[in-house]
């Protein structure tokens, strides 16, 4: 046996380079202070008035929160179907975001056929399952035993071949997803809420509640039956797959489908939000700092994951956006995350890194 | 290269000093060292030698006194010899991967004051001895590797010996009686003393002077044109008269660059890399090349194959033509230059032999077949005669006079006679001044007139071509007196790639027999790819398929020996397969890989008794040596097969063909 | 043209008396688990030094406190005088300390050259620009240390894998690479972890030969790993044994093998 | 069949070290560039030269850079895109700044300013590896992305947002701007390269490419070889912003001209080039080029082969088919040859030299 530690974290003091970084950022603190001391309120906009405003208007803060929390949802479903494949088969999945988008698209390209909504869905399911097992055919099985790299690499493949397949089939406009036909509510809930009014959508709660539902399935299925035990012992050592008499192909096969529901799931919520569209693939990356924060094998990880960066990035935007023009959804997610990364390079609740040698 | 030079330089370190003189930045040795060709030129050359010389001599090393020099080929190995011949002592080189009692027998009888070796495996073999040595005095190295802990009072780096000796040099004085030293020598003085390998007995010493290697050199390098840019690839035994006239003697004749390969692993890339020009090779390293060759082509796609076959095919037509300088139609000769461009140019660059202008084999009758493939795809092979009591050469083949199964026409200054007996005698002016210390032998091998008996039997065909059947008292014949040439069977089936090695028997008995070697590399292959599962030499010597494979060749010898004059009788009637390869460290090959035929049969005795009992298999137990000197036992149980043999078509020979 | 190998520094052969390194009272826990527990014991210049155990004793532990890959939690590693609770890994392999690995840690991806020539990385000084030129310095940098890597390379007799990737390489000849990439770093102490691991007879007589041609004719200082009781005993001056992270005896081999704490712990049960 | 390599033996390290031992290699290579700067300037189209030879070699100065990093690194980076950006924008402040210098010069100036950057988020490379490292180069992809759209002085303020690409000249010859015709862009762009490429070259083949292979393969390893993990990644890091930077400066100013560029720095672009180097392969300069060529004359060829074939096919319908065929062809590519182009490229090199033997 081997002599196993984890090593100590190195000394970021340490490195010249991280000195140099502070000196810098000292000398820009000193300078912001400077000018905040001299004319404008720099400072003041960064770490006062955000506070103030939430104090003053906790209805706001309170909408925001839920705002963050309902997309936070939707980014943990994307990490979580990442996460299945990752623990099962060590793939990085690039494609995850595409499937959500290509699972909805399917969905609503077969109602715009004249395919009854829940057939639809039905027939969607199937046409998962058909793309687990051609992308185990195809990619899996060929590329077995190769570098991660290189797996990683075969999902950029299937993503763009997704994009071109998808809009080749149903075209390239923005769609509507057909959530009336699914008898998924419409409209608004208002409360009253420390003195304003929240506006809480109804499809958001059903998006929360059926999120809610499918990771309980999923953990049921983890937990009580001889697949779902299968998949868990497979993320340790393949042979103990093999042992409960499930080939490592139809691992791969299930897996992938099972991450094909919850992209279809995903992709049925998210588009009653807003459009039908490969535009959401962007979104999808979100779902990337949601990996890194919760660990690339871990399902509570990439729950909890999921909120804090749906809610972080909607409060930073809110409150803090503003200062720097706006727009700063589209990164402060991975600063986030890197932040945490920094402290904790395995991610909330991921394995332990260990070096050895 | 007039013989004017060779007058007034009559000895090598006259030569070399020469070479300096005109040819000074011209690189006259490399050596594959530390990754990359190392250089020396003439000058450096000359002034290194002088150094060693002048070291050698402060440590005591006298005129007329032997040195021995072990090792494979190295540039310091060969100054060492010139460096002795400048102080008018003799250098005996001695095989270096002689074992430790052959090397104390020559080394005692040579009574060699100095050996100038290798490395610590040569020093250690020398210690071990050195109780039988009382005339060794001095040992040199080369490589300091591991001997740093040894005594160093008897023992002494090259490297430090030079640097003594150039330390030594910066007195005038002292330069100036080294000069003089080197002055004293005369081309009649010996030059350097060869022992001979032997199919049996005892080595014996040629002594050859100064005077009749020059005169070989000269031989060589005037007949092919050799020139300063000539480049050849020193790395067979430095102590064979080959290596010595082509490595040594014509290089400082002609000025051209020796290479020495970065160890004997390495030579086919050595030789790729420095592209050399004038080449020599016993026919086992053209043979090795082939079945190389045959090996991986057949590993080739097929297209690729049947290309390369095709090509091979019409360089067989017109290949030798056109390197003889023969009319060829238009066809053959633009078919001949796709298949260059396709095949015989990128073969030639495999074997690192594009640059090639003159090769040489000998040493052994080489297959006719692979003879005229080398030549047919551009590589001017020639074959020659030759023996260290020669100076080497005795017959050679002139450009255009080419001829697979002769050895080719007297080499210039050469006269041959033929023998009653049929034995070739030679005479000329580079032949040896007599066996070391033996006037009995060296009176039993020269006649009165001058004359030197090569022991081979032999004949002149019309054109005036020497053929060599065999071994003049080999030549033997069977009970009813059908000749039996043992030597040309054996050749005969080697060419055959399975084929490694054979001994025929028939001498005093009623038929001929063979037992025989595959070659495991090429019959390793054709297992391979015909599914033959084995896991050791033995095991495939003895499969049933080989066995066939075998007979269809032993088939085809017996249909063309029916077919020549007095060879009819010598068909094989019956042949083994041996269970394990003959090699030279159990006494049954030479150093030089020659088959020690009596000794085989003694060694060997229950299954010759198979081959001429009738029975169908025979068991028998070997000692075998490892390579690291362990020994061992090896058993078996080795089958015997009958051979189809032919009536005889030829005339003037006796009807012995019969069904078997 | 190669009368020495390498330019090690000319100190005489074998001066074993003073002290080269020594650890102190070191202790290294994983967690809850201790490797190691209170060792200590010294490596004196110019010595083959034996580190010898049961498996799980704490060896590799102990040459990783030794090169600053672990950091103990208590005791002081003194190295040339120099005393020090952390050591750096690179400050290690600056200070003259290179090491092998169990497992064959080699660069896959790079030749054998190359290999090799990495362990001169700290030897060659050429900045960045010059590199990106290879021209007038930093190529004649790199030539200069080509030439001692090809002594190295002549040392351990691997010309004929010169330029081949390592990867495919049998293991034998790997771990012979890396051998020859940590005598590149011309160590003054070379640290070896299970040299022969794995290694067929013959194999194993060349490796011995190597370790003991470094140590006599380069004077390097070396620290070794090693299951094979033989090869220890032939090769080692004095001998440390470890058993569960501590040590139990220390002394030539003549001594060891006598101590009753090591028969019972070490060669009654596993040899 | 085409190698003589009898009596090409080396004398000296200087030659047996160089990057082109071999004869045929040397004349292959000068082949090469006489092509590329006699034959493609004299016979191409300017639609050739503007629309296939610029992108490629913009291309492949990209995908040697991300090679750099992780190729020879191993450090994954999907940035690649945000550091072209850098370079761009660096670029068009640094033409304002100092309207007197050469062009070329700023162009190259412009890497440092990507280097910078690049560096600041490989910091986090010590600490986070494989693919929590790509996430975090994200962060940067999608920060600078931003940035470039949110920070107008990055863009001089003007109201579209756009980059003005000026008229610049070398000699009275305009390098850039409306005047200027593809083949001088196609000269100048071929010289960065080939300039470029010998200098990456020269750095992968000393002390530092050593470390960055050491670092890619066993970075415990290269540690206690006395490598500091920090310096060479950080390094690799410069390295690979640095080409990035020049690439994405030779992209807005010689082969847009101007633009929006904020969008055509878009996270595409980073898959795109990470394709190319993959495809190309890990850790080959040769390859960058190879992955280079085939990514981007793909769709070209594509876009105009497929009608030319006589297949109806759309501008949209296109884009799909290409988007697929694109994706398909890097699965079949890591299927046949994971090692990629570099490899099959090798591999033939390997059987011209033992031809005719199979090996």
């Amino acid at each position: 046996m081997s002599d196993i530690a984890t090593r100590p974290a190195p000394n970021l003091l340490a490195s010249p380079l991280v000195k140099f970084g502070l000196l810098l950022a000292a000398i820009v603190v000193a300078l912001a202070a400077g000018i905040w001391l001299d004319s404008s309120n720099t400072l003041y906009a960064i770490f006062v008035d955000p506070f103030r405003q939430m104090a003053q208007a906790p209805d706001l803060l309170v909408q925001t929160i839920w705002e963050g929390l309902v997309s936070g949802v939707l980014y943990a479903l994307i990490a979580l179907g990442f996460v299945l494949i990752f623990k099962a088969s060590g793939v990085f999945n690039f494609a995850q975001g595409i499937m959500v988008v290509f699972a909805a698209l399917t969905l609503v390209g077969l109602y715009e056929k004249g395919v009854p909504a829940f057939l639809a869905v039905i027939i969607t399911l199937g046409v998962m399952f058909a793309l687990a097992v051609a992308i185990e055919r195809v990619v899996l099985r060929p590329l077995v035993n190769q570098p991660d790299i290189i797996l990683f690499m075969a999902t950029f493949g299937i993503t763009y071949f997704l994009i071109g397949f998808g809009e080749a089939l149903f075209g390239g406009n923005p769609k509507q997803m057909i959530a009336d036909q699914l008898y998924l509510p419409k409209g608004a809930i208002d409360l009253q809420i420390l003195g304003g009014l929240v506006s809480l959508q109804k499809i958001d709660i059903a998006a929360a509640v059926i999120a809610s539902l499918m990771i309980a399935a999923l953990a049921a299925f983890f937990q009580y039956t001889r697949i779902g035990r299968a998949l868990r012992a497979v993320a340790d050592s393949h042979k103990a797959a093999l042992s409960v008499g499930i080939s490592l192909n139809q691992i791969w096969v299930i897996v992938w489908f099972t991450a094909g529901i919850v992209a279809l799931i995903t992709g049925i919520m998210w588009g009653a939000r807003s459009d039908v569209s490969f535009a959401l693939e962007i979104v999808a990356l979100k779902a990337l700092p949601v990996l890194i924060l919760g660990g690339f094998t871990s399902i509570p990880g990439a729950i909890v994951g999921g909120l804090i960066i749906g809610i972080g990035e909607k409060l930073g935007e809110f409150y803090w956006g503003p200062l720097v023009g706006g727009g700063i959804e589209s990164w402060l997610a991975y600063f986030i995350a890197l932040g945490f990364l920094l402290f904790r390079p395995q991610g909330l609740f991921g394995d332990k890194i260990i070096e050895r040698i | 290269m007039a013989s004017g030079t060779a007058v007034e330089a009559d000895t090598f370190p006259k030569l070399l000093l020469r070479n300096a003189r005109e040819r000074a930045a011209r690189v006259a040795f490399r050596h594959k060292d530390l990754g990359i060709w190392q250089s020396w030129n003439w000058a450096e050359v000359a002034e290194h030698v002088r150094s060693f010389a002048k070291g050698l001599q402060d440590l005591g090393l006298k005129r007329g006194e032997k040195v021995a020099i072990i090792g494979y080929n190295r540039p310091r190995l060969y100054w060492s010899m010139c460096a002795a011949q400048w102080l008018g002592a003799v250098p005996v080189p001695v095989y270096a991967d002689s074992v430790a009692e052959e090397m104390a027998y020559v080394l005692d009888h040579a009574e060699a004051v100095f050996a100038v070796v290798q490395d610590q495996e040569q020093v250690d073999k020398i210690l071990s001895i050195a109780e039988r040595l009382p005339h060794l005095r001095h040992m040199l190295y080369d490589e300091p590797r591991g001997l740093r802990d040894y005594d160093h009072s008897k023992l002494h780096a090259i490297e430090a010996v030079m640097q003594a000796g150039a330390k030594a040099l910066k007195d005038p004085q002292q330069a100036a009686a080294l000069q003089s030293e080197m002055e004293a020598g005369k081309g009649s003085d010996l030059g350097i003393i060869l022992y001979t390998s032997g199919t049996t007995g005892r080595p014996k010493g040629v002594m050859l002077s100064h005077y009749n290697i020059l005169i070989a050199a000269e031989i060589g390098c005037s007949f092919d044109g050799l020139n300063e840019s000539d480049e050849v690839i020193a790395y067979l035994p430095i102590a064979w008269v080959g290596d010595h006239v082509f490595s040594y003697a014509q290089a400082m004749l002609a000025g051209f660059c020796v290479n020495c390969p970065e160890s004997p692993e390495t030579v086919i890339d050595d030789r790729r890399e420095v592209g050399t020009t004038y080449a020599f090779a016993p026919p086992r390293v053209f043979e090795t090349m082939l079945t190389i060759t045959m090996v991986r082509m057949e590993d080739a796609g097929a297209l690729k194959r049947r290309m390369f076959h095709y090509f091979l095919g019409v360089a067989k037509r017109y290949g030798e033509q056109i390197l003889n300088g023969e009319s060829v139609p238009l066809k053959g000769r633009l078919l001949y230059r796709l298949g260059d461009i396709l095949v015989y140019g990128p073969l030639r660059n495999r074997f690192g032999l594009t640059n090639i202008k003159v090769g040489y084999t000998a040493g052994e009758a080489i297959g006719p077949e692979l003879f005229r493939f080398y030549r047919s795809i551009g590589v001017n092979l020639k074959q020659l005669y030759g023996q260290t009591e020669a100076g080497v050469y005795i017959t050679m083949q002139p450009n255009g006079e080419i001829k697979a199964d002769t050895v080719g026409k007297p080499a210039p200054m050469v006269e041959i006679r033929i023998d009653d007996n049929g034995e070739v005698l030679y005479r000329s002016p580079s032949i040896f001044g007599g066996y070391y210390k033996d006037p009995d032998k060296t009176a039993e091998t020269m006649t009165a007139d001058g004359y030197v008996r090569s022991g081979d039997a032999g004949f002149f065909d019309e054109g005036g071509h020497l053929k060599i059947i065999d071994r003049a008292k080999d030549v033997g014949k069977l009970n009813n007196g059908d000749l039996f040439p043992p030597k040309y069977i054996e050749n005969k089936l080697k060419f055959y790639p399975n084929i490694k090695e054979v001994v025929a028997f028939g001498q005093g008995r009623d038929y001929a027999t063979v037992a025989l070697n595959i070659d495991l590399t090429a019959v390793g292959n054709w297992a391979e790819r015909h599914n033959v599962v084995y896991a050791s030499y033995q095991e495939l010597a003895g499969h049933d398929l080989v066995y066939d494979m075998i007979a269809k060749h032993i088939d085809e010898v017996n249909r063309s020996l029916a077919s020549e004059p007095m060879m009819g009788g010598a068909q094989i009637k019956r042949f083994l397969i041996l269970h394990k390869e003959l090699d030279a460290d159990d006494g049954e090959l030479t150093r030089t890989q020659k088959v020690r035929r009596g000794f085989i049969a003694e060694r060997y005795a229950p299954l010759v008794t198979a081959l001429y009992d009738g029975s169908e298999a025979a068991d028998i137990s070997t000692e075998v040596t490892f390579e690291d000197g362990r020994k061992g036992v090896i058993s078996a149980r080795v089958k015997v097969r009958d051979a189809k043999t032919y009536p005889v078509t030829a005339e003037g020979a006796p009807a012995t063909a019969k069904a078997a | 043209m190669n009368a020495e190998p390498m330019n090690v520094t000319g100190t005489p052969l074998r001066d074993k008396g003073e002290v080269l390194l020594s650890v102190e009272n070191i202790s290294l826990r994983f967690g809850g688990v201790k490797a190691i527990t209170d060792v200590s014991f010294d490596i004196r210049k110019g010595e083959i030094r034996a580190i010898i155990g049961p498996n799980g004793a704490g060896k590799t532990s102990m040459l990783n406190c030794i090169n600053g890959f672990y950091q103990p939690q208590e005791g002081r590693v003194v190295f040339k005088g120099e005393r020090r609770a952390k050591m750096r890994p690179h400050r290690a392999a600056a200070g003259g300390i290179a090491r092998t690995f169990q497992n064959v840690a080699l660069f896959k991806g790079m030749s054998t050259l190359d290999n090799i020539m990495t362990g001169r990385t700290l030897k060659m000084k050429r900045g960045f620009f010059w590199q990106a030129l290879r021209h007038g310095p930093a190529l004649h940098e790199e030539i200069e240390h080509r030439r001692v890597v090809e002594d190295i390379i002549d040392f351990l007799q691997i010309e004929h894998i010169r330029k081949l990737p390592v990867g495919k390489l049998p293991y034998g000849l790997q771990k012979r690479v890396e051998l020859g990439r940590a005598l590149a770093m011309e160590p003054e102490l070379l640290l070896l972890d299970e040299p022969m691991a794995g290694m067929n007879l013959e194999e194993k007589e060349d490796m011995c030969r190597f370790i003991l041609d470094v140590n006599n004719q380069f004077g390097t200082t070396i620290a070794l790993i090693e299951h094979d009781m033989g090869v220890v005993m032939d090769l080692s001056d004095r001998v440390v044994v470890l058993e569960y992270g501590r040590k139990i005896a220390d002394g030539t081999p003549d001594e060891v093998k006598r101590d009753q704490k090591v028969i019972d712990a070490y060669l009654g049960v596993a040899h | 069949m085409l190698y003589r390599e009898a009596g090409q033996y080396k004398s000296t390290y200087a030659a047996d070290m160089g990057v082109f031992p071999l004869r045929e290699d040397r004349i292959g290579i000068a082949v090469i560039l006489a092509i590329a700067l006699v034959a493609i300037p004299f016979f191409g189209s300017d639609f050739f030269i503007a629309s296939v030879m610029i992108p490629f070699l913009v291309f492949s100065l990209a995908a040697i850079g991300l090679n750099i990093l992780t190729g020879y690194t191993g450090l994954i980076s999907l940035g690649t895109a945000a550091f072209m950006g850098v370079g761009a924008y660096s670029c068009y402040k640094l033409t304002t700044l100092f309207p007197g210098v050469n062009i070329i010069v700023l162009i190259l100036l412009s890497g440092l300013f990507s280097a910078g950057i690049g560096v600041l988020f490989g910091l986090p490379s010590l600490r986070i590896k494989g693919f929590y490292l790509a996430v975090a180069t994200l962060a940067a992809q999608f920060f600078l992305q931003w940035a470039f759209v949110r920070v107008p002085w990055l863009f001089n303020y003007n109201a579209s947002g756009a980059i003005e690409v000026p008229q610049r000249t070398l000699f009275d010859i305009p390098l850039t701007g409306a005047s200027a015709t593809p083949e001088t862009r196609y000269f100048v762009c071929l010289g960065l390269v080939v300039v470029l490429t010998w200098f990456a070259s020269n750095l992968v083949h000393g002390k530092l490419g050593r470390s960055w292979m050491a670092v890619r393969d066993m970075d415990i390893a290269a540690e206690l070889m006395g490598i500091k993990l920090l310096n060479a990644k950080l390094m690799a890091f410069a390295v690979s912003s640095y080409f990035a930077g020049v690439a994405g400066a030779m992209m807005i100013f010689l082969w847009y001209g101007g633009g929006e560029a904020a969008d055509v720095f878009s996270i595409r672009l980073s898959f795109s080039i990470l394709f190319m180097v993959i495809i190309g392969g890990l850790g080959s300069l040769i390859g960058s080029f190879f992955g280079a060529a085939f990514l981007s004359v793909l769709p070209t060829a594509l876009k105009f082969g497929l009608p030319a074939l006589g297949v109806p096919i759309g501008g949209a319908a296109a884009e799909h088919v290409t988007f697929m065929l694109v994706g398909a062809l890097i699965i079949t590519f890591l299927i046949v040859e994971p090692h990629g182009l570099a490899r099959l490229w090798q591999i033939g090199k390997q059987k011209l030299r033992t031809w005719p033997f199979p090996y």
